[in-house]
C-alpha cells in the first residue's frame, strides 16, 4: 500500500485516494472544433511511459481533492506530489 | 410520532468503550476563505479550523474536511436556526450549504482501547503525535468511510453515513470481542 | 521417551510431559519441543515422503526452512485441519494430532514409492514430451492420475470455525528477527527514544543465541545475555514485542505483513481468541536482522533421513535436549561444522568422522581441525561422499578422498545414525530483495549480501553476511541506533558484549566432487521438489540457459520452502555447468510470503455479513414486516417484491402493478443517488455535464437528465430538480451514486475551475418514498400541509415543500411507472413513520407496498430506460431514444464531441425498440437474441438482443423491450429470437407498450 | 526436431537422458531479417512460429529484452476460455480455443491443455441478467455456454459454498465446458521450440531500444542491445511494453499498463475440478496439476511497471475466495507475483497494421490474453504475412477507437479474465 503526500493532508494511506490516471490533459474547451485526432487523443491515448508519470490522484477519503503527483513506474517511489493548477515542479538532472 | 422518530440517530447498546451519540444539527459549508470567515463569525467561534483540525465552543463545532468544505456540528434543536444563521451571515459570499443532520450518525469511541480498536482496520496512524487531540479527518474503516475527529486523548468522534453505522458498529463489536475490550 | 533425548534443552521443561500423536500412534514430549523435536526424542527420522519420487524422508532443518517434514495437523476435525505444516515449527501441545502426508497406506510402507524405481522415465519436465496420444486422453487418462500423485496434504475439510484478526500499525523502527543483532537492534533504537516493534517467527527469542553450548555453570554466555537483553525488552514500554509473528512481505514505501500465530501452539484456546493476527506495519525505518540459513551439500544419498544440516543437530540439542544420533559423521564444508561436532560431542554424542570436504587447503582453519583432533575427533581432509545407506534411516556413509589431480579414491564407509552436513550459510536476504534492494555476489564467501537499499532499511549480523556473535550484536547496535537517528532521535549509547567460541562459517555452495563414474544414487539439490543434480543438468542440455527457465523447467525452488535451502546450491551446479560464475546465472526473484501465510489472516474481517457493508434504507425494517424479499443493487438491500401468503414471484409481482395501474402503490426509492448542487455557478456547471439544457428549467421544476461521458455514451440518469436558483437537486441511479459524484468532482476540481460550485452527497439525507396510481393523490393529501397538490398546482415534474405529518418534506410530482405520481422526501429520521402514515392512508385505497420488480414492469410498460439494463456503456442516448434530452443549442456538454464521431452517426446502430411474441403467453429471455430472418444456425447474423421482458399485467400479455440495429426503421417487421427450442417470431414495435400519450401522467 | 514421445523418453531414459538435444538454439542476431517480432511471450513466439509454418517466411527473428515466456504468459492464471459478448469477440477467442484443442500435437509438446471447465457465477439480478446474454448470444454464435442453478454450480464444484449466508449468495452461473486451463510455460517453449525448428532465430537478452524508419516513414529496422537489426516488418507483442515500444516509431497507443496479481497456495490433493471466476466480488480461482490452487486478483488502481502490486489487492480477492470456499480459509498463501497488463479502453485487443508502412501491433490483452495465444499468434502472423488483417481480426484496429466503434466487453461485463 503506496504512502501518498496529500499536498493539504499529509502523508496518507493509499486506500484513501483513488487514482485519475495522467495529469494535465486539458480537455479541449471547444470540443466541437477539434479534428478527429485531436479527440481521440484526448479521450484515449495516454503516455504510459516507463519511467517519471505526471498523474492525478483524488484523496477522497480525505479532503476529496484532485491533486498532482510524479511518480516513477518503474520503482512506485513518488517525486512530487503539488496542487491541481500548479506546474509540476523542476526534476533535478536526468530522472532516477 | 415524529418526535419519536427524529431522536433515532443510531441504536446500539452502549458499551464500556462506544456509545452513539445523540443526534445534532449538521451541515456542510462550501466556499473560499472569505466565506469560511464569515461561517466562523456566525457560529461565534474563535477562529477557523486549520487543516484537518475542528474547532469547538458553545457546543457548535466546525470540522475542516477539505480546503473548502467544512463540516458543522450543532445540538439537534438548532437544525433551523443554524441553517437560516449561516445563510444571512455568509449571503454576499458565494457558498453551499446543504443540510445533512440526517446523513449521517455519530459515536463515540473511547478510553485505553480506542486506539486499538480503530487501527484494527483504520489505517492512519494514531498516536498522539500524529493525531493529536483536535484532529479530524475524512478516512476509512474496514469498508466504510468514516470522519475521526480525536475529542480527548482516549476519545474519538465518529461520524458516518447512517446505512454504514450498523456495519461499522458490528465490525468495532467483533474487534473489540477477540481483543478482550 | 527414549536414550535420544539427553540433557540440558532451553526451551524445554522437563516438569510438563505433553502427550500428543503422530500417525495415529501416542507420543510424549515436552512443554516448549516443536513436533520435530519430540518425535526426533523418540526416535521417530521418518516424517515424509518426497513429492514426487514418495522416497522416505526426515528432518533436514530446525527451522522454517525446513523441506521435508510436512505434516497435517488435525484439531478436532478436518475442518480445523491444516496441511503442510512443518514439523520444525509446530509446537506441540497436549492432545496434538498430526499426520504425515503423501503417502498411502501407511508412511513405511508407501505404494507411491515405484515412482523412486520408475524415476528414469520422469525426470524434470517429462510431462511435456509425453500423455499426447491420443489427443483427448491428456484431459480424460493422464491428468487426473498425474494430479491425484501430486500435491502433498490434503485441503481442509469443511468451513473453517476460527476467526482472524488485523490490524494496522505504525513504529519507528521495525527489527525483524530477534536473534543478537535484531535484540540488540531493538535495544539500541527502543533506548533511544523510538517507537519499535520488534518480531520473530519462533515462539522463543534468541535466534542463534539459543544454539550456544552451555559453560560448566549451566549456561551459556549467550544464554545469560540474553536473558538480561530479554528483561530490557519487556520493560520498555515504547516496544512491541511479536514472538510467533513471521514478517511475510516487505511492500512499497516501508509497508511490511506480519503474520502472528496466535493459537495455534494452546492445547486449548480461550474463546472467541483469534488464530492469527495480520500486522499491516509501516515503519520509517526497518532493521532486517533475520540471521542465515545453512545450506546442505550435493551429494548421491543426500535425502536419507538422518542427513541433516549440521546447525540442526546442535539446535535440537541445545534448545529441546534431543540428539540426533548417537553415531554421528559430520561433513564440513565450513569451519562451523566443526564447532557443532565439538558441541555434540560434549554432549555425548559419538562423532565417527568429521569429513571436510573442502578441496582448497587455504580453506580450512587449522584451528578447528586441531580443535576436533585435540577431543580426538578423526578428521578426514579433502574428502567426498560417495554414497549412503539405510532405507528408512541412514545407516552408513562411504567416502572418498579427492586426490590433487581430481581423482577420488575409496577411503572406506562409516557406519552411522546421522550424517550431518554443512556447506556455508546462506544471508537470509528475502525481505531485503522483495523490497527491491539490491544484492551483491560476495565471492569469497560464495553468498549473496544486501547492497543498496531501496527502502529506509538494513539488514544486520548473519542477514548481511557477518560472522560471529559479537559482530552481530554491535552491527545490531548500530543499525539501531542508526536508525533512531534517522527517526530524528538522538541516538542513546548502547555496548553489549558476549565471549563465545565460534567457527567461520563461510562456505562455498555447490555439489561435492563427484567420482566420475555414474551413480544411480541421485543428489538432491531442492527435497522437497524432489530436484537432482541431473535435472538442472537435463534442463541445460535441453538448452534451457536462463536460471528462470531452468526454475521452471525443474522446479527447483518452487516448493512451499521456496529454496531457502537449495537455491544457492541450484546456482552454483547451473554455474558450474556452464562455465558461469554465479552472479552470471543470477537469481531468481524474492517474492512474499517468507514462508506461507493462511488465506483467513489476509480476508480478515470480511466475512459473512460483514464482508461488505450491508446498506439498508430508513424503511427495511417496515418492509421486512410486511415479508419483503429483498435483492442485492451495489451495497444496498432493495425490497424486490411483497409476497402475500401462497403468493409466487409472478403472482405478487402481478398484484403489486395491478395496485398501481388501478388504485395505488408505495414504493421505497431512498437508495437513488442524490447529489445537491451548489453555487452561483450551479447552472452553467449542469449545463455542461448533463445533455440537458438547464436554463428554462424553472425554480420548483424537474426534468429528466441524462449523462454521458466524454465518449459519448450514456453513463447516468436521474431527475433533477432546481429547489432554488443557484441550487438543483440530482438523483442518480442507485449504483450510479458513488461514481457519479466522482466524476462531477473531476470536472468541477480539474476542468471547470472558473465555475463557483459545490456538490455535496445527500442520498442519505433522505428518505424517499413513492406514491404511484390514479388514487395517490388522494392517499397522501391527508397528510400534508403547506402545499398545494392540485394538478394545476403541482403539475407533473413539479417539486414543492411542505410537511407531512409534521415532517419537513421536499415532494416531487414525478412518475416512473406512468401514473400519477408523487415522491416524498423526508429526512431519513422520519422515513419509517412516514411510510407507516402513508400505508395506513392509503389502506382505504387498498394501498400495496410493491418493489424493485414491478416497479421494472411498470417502467418497461413505459418505455422508460433503466441505465445498466438497457443500457451497457456502448449507447448513445439516440440509441435509446432520449435525443429529444439534448440541449441541441448548447455549444458543449459531456460527451457531445464523441457523439459526432463517424461510428456514432452511422445507420446499423443498435436502437430501443418494443418486441412483442407472435404468442402473448410466451416470455422472452432477458439476453435473448436477435434475427432478421428465421431458421439461421450458428454462427447467426445477430442484429440485436432482448434488454428487459417482462409479464405485462397491464397489457394482459408478455411485452420486451430490445436493443436492435436500426430498429425504428424496423417497427411492424417481423423477427426472431432464436431459442434452443427453435426461433420465437417478434413484431417490432414503439418501445412504449402503455398509454402512449401519457394521459395518466398528468391526472 | 527431435519428436516428444513416450516412447523417446523411454529410449532416453535408458541413455540417461544423455541424448536430449536443445529445445532451441541460443540463437546471435543476423544483421537482417524478412520480419522481426518484437517480445517473446506466447503471442509473440506463436507470431514467428506461424509465419514460418503458414506463411513460408523463414528468416525471421524473434527478440526478447529477457527470457521468453517471462512477460505475462508466464504470470498468468491460465484461464482459457471463449464465451465473450461481442460477435467480433467471440469469433476471436472461439478462434483461439479450437486451436487450443490441438495445439499439444501441433506443436509436439504437451502444453496440458485441460478443458475443466470455466464457470462464472452470478451474484445478483443483474448479473444474472448479463449472464444470461452472454449465454444467448454465445450460443447463436456457436460458442457452448450454459445456465447452471446454484444446485448444479455445486453438483460441478463440490467446494462452491451455495448457502444464503453468505454476503451475495451464489445466484447460478454459466459454465463453458471447454474452457479451462493450459500450462503457461509449455506455451512459451513448445511454440519456441516448433519456430526454431522452422528456422526461426530466437534472440533472448535482446531489447529493443529504438526503431529507424526511412524516409518516407517505413519501418527500416530496430536497434537494440545486441546491435541494429534491419527489417522491413516489425511485429510488436510486448503486453505491458507496447506503450514504450510503440513511442519508439512515434506510434501513440491507447494503453495504460497496470500491475496484476496472481497468487497460488501450497498443493493440495485435488480438491478444485473446475474454474471458478466470479466476476462481481473478484475471485478467480482453479487448482493446477501440481496442486496448488491458483488464484488471481485484481488490477492495482494505478499505472506501473514494477511486476508487484498491493497487498490489499490480494487480501480482497482472498476475502472473496474465503467466502466461496468457506474451507479454503486454512490454506496457505505460498506465492505472490504481479505481472503488467496492458488495458485499452474498450477492453478488447489491438491486432493491427500502423501508421507505419512495416509496422504491426498486437496488444491491448489487458488482463485476459493467455486465452488466446494461439488464436491472436495465427491472426497476427496472417496480418504481417499479408499486409491487411484477417478477417477476424479486421474489427481489432486502433481506429476504431477515432471512429467509436468499440467492442466494449468492459461495459457489457465487467472483467475480463
Ligand atoms: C496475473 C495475471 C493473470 C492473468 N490471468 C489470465 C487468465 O487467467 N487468462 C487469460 O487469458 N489471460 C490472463 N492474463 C493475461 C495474459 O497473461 C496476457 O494477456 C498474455 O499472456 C499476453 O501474452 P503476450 O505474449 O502478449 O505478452 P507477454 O507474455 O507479456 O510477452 C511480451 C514480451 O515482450 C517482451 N518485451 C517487452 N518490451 C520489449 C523490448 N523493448 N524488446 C524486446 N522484448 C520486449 C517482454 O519481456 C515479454 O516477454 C493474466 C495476466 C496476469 C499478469
Ligand atoms: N554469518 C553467518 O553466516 C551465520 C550463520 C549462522 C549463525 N550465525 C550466528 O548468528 C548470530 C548472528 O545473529 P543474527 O541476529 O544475525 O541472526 P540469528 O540467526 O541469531 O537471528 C535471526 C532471527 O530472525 C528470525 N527470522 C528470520 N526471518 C524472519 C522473518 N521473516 N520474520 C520473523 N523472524 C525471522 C529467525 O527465526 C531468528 O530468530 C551469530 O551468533 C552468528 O555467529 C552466523
Ligand atoms: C499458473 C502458475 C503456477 C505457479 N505455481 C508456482 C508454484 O507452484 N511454486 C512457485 O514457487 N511459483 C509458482 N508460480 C509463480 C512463479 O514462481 C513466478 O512467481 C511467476 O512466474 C512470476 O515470476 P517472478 O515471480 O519471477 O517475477 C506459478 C505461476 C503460475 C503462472
Ligand atoms: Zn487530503
Amino acid at each position: 500500500m503506496l504512502l501518498i503526500h496529500c499536498p493539504y493532508c499529509g502523508d496518507r494511506p493509499e486506500l484513501e485516494f483513488s487514482y485519475g490516471g495522467q495529469a494535465h490533459i486539458a480537455r479541449p474547451s471547444k470540443p466541437e472544433s477539434v479534428t478527429a485526432d485531436q479527440w481521440v487523443e484526448f479521450l484515449y491515448l495516454r503516455s504510459n511511459p516507463r519511467g517519471v508519470h505526471a498523474e492525478r490522484w483524488r484523496h477522497v477519503r480525505g479532503c476529496a481533492r484532485y491533486f498532482n503527483a510524479l511518480r516513477d513506474t518503474r520503482t512506485d517511489r513518488f517525486i512530487a506530489t503539488y496542487k491541481a493548477g500548479e506546474a509540476p515542479p523542476q526534476q533535478s538532472g536526468s530522472t532516477p | 410520532m415524529v418526535e419519536s422518530a427524529t431522536a433515532r440517530s443510531l441504536e446500539f447498546a452502549a458499551t464500556r468503550w462506544l456509545r452513539p451519540l445523540p443526534p445534532a444539527a449538521r451541515c456542510i459549508f462550501c466556499g473560499d476563505e472569505a466565506a469560511q470567515a464569515a461561517l466562523v463569525a456566525a457560529l461565534g467561534l474563535p477562529g477557523s479550523a486549520a487543516n484537518c483540525r475542528a474547532v469547538s465552543a458553545n457546543g457548535r463545532s466546525l470540522l475542516w474536511l477539505g480546503p473548502d468544505e467544512r463540516l458543522v456540528l450543532a445540538p439537534a434543536d438548532q437544525r433551523q436556526s443554524l441553517s437560516a444563521a449561516i445563510e444571512a451571515a455568509t449571503a454576499s459570499h458565494a457558498h453551499s450549504l446543504v443540510d445533512v443532520s440526517y446523513r449521517q450518525v455519530a459515536l463515540e469511541l473511547h478510553g485505553p482501547t480506542a486506539v486499538r480498536l480503530l487501527n484494527a482496520q483504520c489505517p492512519l496512524e494514531l498516536t498522539a503525535t500524529a493525531f493529536p487531540v483536535g484532529m479530524c479527518t475524512r478516512t476509512i474503516y474496514a469498508k466504510t468511510e468514516i470522519v475521526l475527529w480525536r475529542t480527548a486523548l482516549e476519545s474519538f468522534h465518529i461520524e458516518v453515513w447512517r446505512s454504514f453505522a450498523p456495519y461499522l458498529v458490528t465490525l468495532l463489536g467483533d474487534v473489540a470481542k477477540e481483543s478482550g475490550a | 521417551m527414549s536414550e535420544c533425548r539427553g540433557k540440558g534443552g532451553v526451551l524445554i521443561n522437563r516438569n510438563l510431559v505433553v502427550n500428543f500423536s503422530f500417525d495415529g500412534r501416542s507420543y510424549s514430549g515436552f512443554a516448549g519441543d516443536t513436533l520435530a523435536s519430540a518425535l526426533l526424542a523418540n526416535g521417530v527420522h521418518l516424517l515424509g515422503r518426497s513429492f514426487k519420487y514418495h522416497r522416505p524422508r526426515g528432518l533436514l532443518a530446525a527451522g522454517s526452512e525446513e523441506p521435508n517434514a510436512l505434516v497435517t495437523v488435525v484439531r478436532g476435525n478436518e475442518a480445523r485441519s491444516v496441511p503442510n505444516l512443518r514439523a520444525t515449527q509446530v509446537e506441540i501441545y497436549a492432545g496434538l494430532v498430526a499426520h504425515s502426508q503423501n503417502r498411502w497406506p501407511s508412511l513405511g510402507f508407501d505404494v507411491g514409492a515405484v515412482n523412486d524405481w520408475l524415476s528414469p522415465l520422469f525426470p524434470a519436465g517429462f510431462y511435456y514430451k509425453t500423455f499426447m496420444w491420443p489427443r483427448f486422453a491428456w484431459h480424460r487418462w493422464y491428468e487426473p492420475r498425474i494430479r491425484a500423485a501430486a500435491g502433498l496434504g490434503r485441503a481442509p475439510g469443511g468451513p473453517d470455525p476460527d476467526s482472524y484478526a488485523q490490524c494496522y500499525a505504525h513504529c519507528d523502527v521495525l527489527v525483524v528477527g530477534a536473534g543478537a543483532g535484531g535484540i540488540a537492534a531493538a535495544l539500541a533504537a527502543a533506548g533511544s527514544g523510538a517507537r519499535v516493534i520488534l518480531c520473530d517467527e519462533n515462539g522463543a527469542l534468541g535466534g542463534s543465541l539459543l544454539d550456544e553450548r552451555a559453560n560448566s555453570q549451566g549456561g551459556s554466555d549467550a544464554a545469560i545475555w540474553l536473558r538480561t537483553a530479554l528483561t530490557q525488552l519487556a520493560a520498555l514500554p515504547n516496544l512491541t514485542l511479536l514472538p510467533r509473528t513471521t514478517a511475510f512481505g516487505y511492500f512499497p514505501h516501508n509497508m511490511l505483513g506480519l503474520c502472528e500465530r496466535i493459537t495455534d501452539h494452546l492445547a486449548t484456546p480461550a474463546a472467541g481468541v483469534p488464530r492469527e493476527r495480520l500486522w499491516q506495519v509501516r515503519a520509517r525505518e526497518v532493521v532486517l536482522a533475520t540471521g542465515a540459513i545453512e545450506r546442505p551439500l550435493v551429494f548421491p544419498g543426500n535425502d536419507r533421513p538422518g542427513v541433516m544440516l549440521a546447525s540442526a543437530a546442535r539446535t535440537y540439542l541445545h534448545r529441546y535436549g534431543v540428539r540426533v544420533g548417537s553415531r554421528v559423521v559430520v561433513l564440513a564444508g565450513c569451519d562451523a561444522a566443526y564447532g557443532v561436532a565439538l558441541d555434540l560431542h560434549a554432549g555425548g554424542i559419538g562423532i565417527e568422522a568429521i569429513a571436510d570436504v573442502r578441496t582448497g587447503a587455504h580453506l580450512v582453519a587449522p584451528a578447528a581441525i586441531a580443535a576436533a583432533r585435540a577431543e580426538k575427533i578423526r578428521v578426514v581432509e579433502r574428502a567426498t561422499v560417495l554414497g549412503t545407506s539405510g532405507r528408512l534411516r541412514v545407516n552408513s556413509v562411504s567416502l572418498g578422498v579427492v586426490a590433487a589431480d581430481g581423482s577420488v579414491s575409496n577411503a572406506g564407509t562409516l557406519p552411522c545414525d546421522a550424517l550431518l552436513m554443512s556447506g556455508g550459510f546462506t544471508p537470509s536476504v528475502h525481505l531485503h530483495s522483495q523490497s527491491r534492494g539490491q544484492l551483491q555476489w560476495q565471492a569469497d564467501a560464495g553468498v549473496f549480501v544486501p547492497a543498496a537499499a531501496a527502502e529506509n532499511e538494513r539488514s544486520v549480523g548473519a542477514a548481511r553476511g557477518l560472522e560471529g556473535l559479537q559482530q552481530a550484536l554491535e552491527d545490531g547496535t548500530q543499525a539501531g541506533l542508526t536508525a533512531a537517528k534517522a527517526c530524528g532521535l538522538t541516538p542513546h549509547a548502547y555496548s553489549a558484549r558476549i565471549a563465545v567460541q565460534e567457527y567461520s562459517t563461510r562456505g562455498a555452495p555447490g555439489a561435492l566432487a563427484q567420482p566420475g563414474a555414474r551413480t544411480p544414487a541421485k543428489a538432491f539439490v531442492d527435497w522437497q521438489n524432489d530436484v537432482t543434480t541431473r535435472d538442472l543438468q537435463l534442463a541445460m542440455r535441453e538448452g534451457f540457459y536462463s536460471i528462470e527457465h531452468i526454475k521452471r523447467y525443474t522446479t527447483t525452488g518452487m516448493a512451499t520452502d521456496q529454496g531457502k535451502t537449495s537455491g544457492l546450491n541450484a546456482l552454483a551446479i547451473i554455474a558450474g555447468s556452464s562455465a558461469r560464475q554465479v552472479p552470471e546465472v543470477g537469481l531468481t526473484t524474492f517474492r512474499m510470503p517468507y514462508t506461507p501465510v493462511s488465506f483467513g489472516i489476509l480476508a480478515g474481517y470480511d466475512r459473512g455479513d460483514q464482508f461488505d457493508p450491508v446498506r439498508r434504507t430508513p424503511m427495511h425494517a417496515c418492509a421486512e414486516n410486511l415479508g419483503a424479499v429483498f435483492e442485492d443493487v451495489g451495497m444496498w438491500k432493495r425490497a424486490w417484491y411483497f409476497p402475500q401468503r401462497g403468493e409466487d414471484m409472478h403472482q405478487a409481482v402481478a398484484r403489486e402493478c395491478r395496485a398501481v395501474r388501478t388504485g395505488c402503490g408505495m414504493f421505497d426509492a431512498s437508495t437513488l443517488g442524490k447529489i445537491e448542487v451548489v453555487g452561483p455557478g450551479a447552472v452553467e456547471f449542469m449545463n455542461r455535464l448533463y445533455v440537458n439544457s438547464w436554463n428554462g428549467l424553472a425554480v420548483g421544476r424537474s426534468r429528466y437528465g441524462v449523462l454521458l461521458r466524454d465518449d459519448g455514451f450514456v453513463y447516468d440518469d436521474g431527475v433533477v430538480a432546481r429547489l432554488a436558483d443557484e441550487r438543483f437537486h440530482v438523483t442518480t441511479t442507485t449504483g450510479g451514486a458513488a461514481r457519479v459524484l466522482g466524476m462531477m468532482e473531476d470536472y468541477r476540481q480539474t476542468e471547470w475551475t472558473d465555475l463557483k460550485v459545490w456538490l455535496t452527497s445527500t442520498t442519505e439525507q433522505w428518505a424517499v418514498i413513492a406514491v404511484q396510481g390514479p388514487r395517490a393523490r388522494e392517499v397522501i393529501a391527508p397528510l400534508i400541509e403547506g402545499c398545494d397538490l392540485s394538478a394545476a398546482a403541482l403539475p407533473h415534474m413539479a417539486v414543492a415543500r411542505g410537511t407531512i405529518c409534521g415532517a419537513p418534506m421536499l415532494l416531487f410530482r414525478v412518475s416512473f411507472t406512468g401514473e400519477l405520481g408523487f415522491e416524498i422526501n423526508v429526512p431519513a429520521d422520519y422515513g419509517a413513520a412516514i411510510w407507516e402514515a402513508v400505508r395506513a392512508a392509503g389502506q382505504k385505497y387498498d394501498i400495496v407496498p410493491y418493489g424493485t420488480e414491478a416497479m421494472h414492469v411498470l417502467r418497461a410498460e413505459k418505455g422508460y430506460i433503466i441505465v445498466g439494463q438497457e443500457t451497457d456503456g456502448t449507447c448513445t442516448p439516440d440509441d435509446v431514444g432520449l435525443s429529444w434530452a439534448i440541449g441541441k443549442s448548447k455549444p458543449d456538454f459531456v460527451g457531445k464531441r464523441s457523439l459526432s464521431r463517424p461510428a456514432m452517426l452511422a445507420s446499423g446502430r443498435k436502437q430501443l425498440v418494443g418486441l412483442l411474441t407472435a404468442d402473448p403467453h410466451v416470455l422472452l429471455d432477458e439476453g435473448a437474441q436477435v434475427t432478421a430472418t428465421a431458421g439461421q444456425v450458428a454462427p447467426m447474423k445477430l442484429i440485436g438482443h432482448v434488454t428487459s421482458s417482462y409479464r405485462s399485467e397491464a397489457l394482459g400479455r408478455s411485452i420486451a423491450l430490445a436493443m436492435v440495429v436500426d430498429g425504428r426503421a424496423r417497427q411492424g417487421q417481423t423477427l426472431y429470437v432464436p431459442m434452443p427450442g427453435g426461433d420465437l417470431p417478434v413484431q417490432v414495435t414503439a418501445p412504449v407498450f402503455y398509454d402512449p400519450q401519457g394521459a395518466r401522467l398528468n391526472g | 526436431m527431435q519428436r516428444f514421445s513416450a516412447w523417446s523418453l523411454l529410449k532416453q531414459a535408458f541413455g540417461s537422458h544423455g541424448g536430449w538435444q536443445p529445445q532451441w538454439r541460443r540463437a546471435t542476431p543476423k544483421p537482417a531479417y524478412d520480419a522481426i517480432v518484437v517480445g517473446g511471450g506466447g503471442h509473440g513466439l506463436g507470431t514467428a512460429y506461424y509465419l514460418a509454418a503458414e506463411h513460408g517466411l523463414r528468416n525471421i527473428a524473434l527478440l526478447e529484452k529477457s527470457w521468453i515466456g517471462g512477460g505475462n504468459t508466464g504470470r498468468n492464471t491460465t484461464i482459457l476460455r471463449s464465451n465473450y459478448l461481442f460477435d467480433e469477440s467471440a469469433r476471436l477467442y472461439d478462434h483461439s480455443l479450437k486451436m487450443w484443442r490441438d495445439l499439444s500435437q501441433v506443436l509436439n509438446y504437451n502444453v496440458m491443455y485441460s478443458p475443466r471447465g470455466v464457470l462464472m457465477l452470478a451474484h445478483s439480478v443483474h448479473d444474472v441478467q448479463v449472464l444470461k446474454r452472454h449465454i444467448h448470444a454465445n450460443r447463436c454464435n456457436g460458442v457452448d455456454n450454459e445456465w447452471l442453478s446454484p444446485a448444479e454450480a455445486k453438483a460441478f464444484c463440490p467446494p462452491l459454498n451455495i448457502e444464503r449466508n453468505i454476503r451475495y449468495p451464489v445466484m447460478g452461473g454459466a459454465l463453458q465446458r471447454r474452457g479451462g486451463t493450459a500450462r503457461h510455460d509449455a506455451v512459451a517453449w513448445g511454440y519456441a521450440r516448433a519456430a526454431d525448428a522452422l528456422g526461426v532465430d530466437i534472440i533472448e537478452n535482446c531489447e529493443v531500444t529504438g526503431i529507424r524508419r526511412d524516409a518516407g516513414g517505413a519501418i527500416q529496422g530496430v536497434e537494440t542491445s545486441l546491435g541494429y537489426i534491419a527489417s522491413r516488418k516489425v511485429g510488436v507483442v510486448a503486453a505491458g511494453n507496447s506503450s514504450v515500444v510503440m513511442g519508439m516509431a512515434g506510434v501513440r497507443l491507447p494503453l495504460e499498463s497496470f500491475p496484476l496479481q496472481a497468487l497460488v497456495s501450497e498443493p493440495v490433493k485435488p480438491v478444485m475440478p473446475c474454474v471458478v471466476m466470479s466476476n462481481s466480488i473478484h475471485a478467480y480461482v482453479s487448482q493446477s496439476d501440481k496442486g496448488e490452487l491458483v488464484i488471481g486478483a485484481g488490477t492495482d488502481a494505478y499505472t506501473s511497471y514494477t511486476q508487484r502490486g498491493a497487498l490489499h489487492v490480494n487480501m480482497h480477492t482472498l476475502a472473496a475466495i474465503c467466502e466461496l470456499f468457506p474451507a479454503f480459509r486454512r490454506m496457505r498463501m505460498l506465492r505472490n507475483w504481479g505481472g503488467i497488463v496492458d488495458v485499452s479502453p474498450d477492453r478488447s485487443p489491438i491486432i493491427a497494421k500502423t501508421a507505419v508502412p512495416g509496422l504491426y501491433v498486437n496488444c491491448g490483452w489487458g488482463t485476459g490474453g493467455f486465452k488466446a495465444t494461439p488464436g491472436s499468434a495465427h491472426l497476427f502472423a496472417w496480418t504481417m504475412a499479408h499486409d491487411e488483417p484477417h478477417p477476424i481480426n479486421a474489427p481489432f484496429t486502433i481506429e476504431r477507437f477515432r471512429e467509436g466503434l468499440l467492442i466494449d466487453e468492459a461495459a457489457a461485463a465487467a472483467v475480463a479474465h
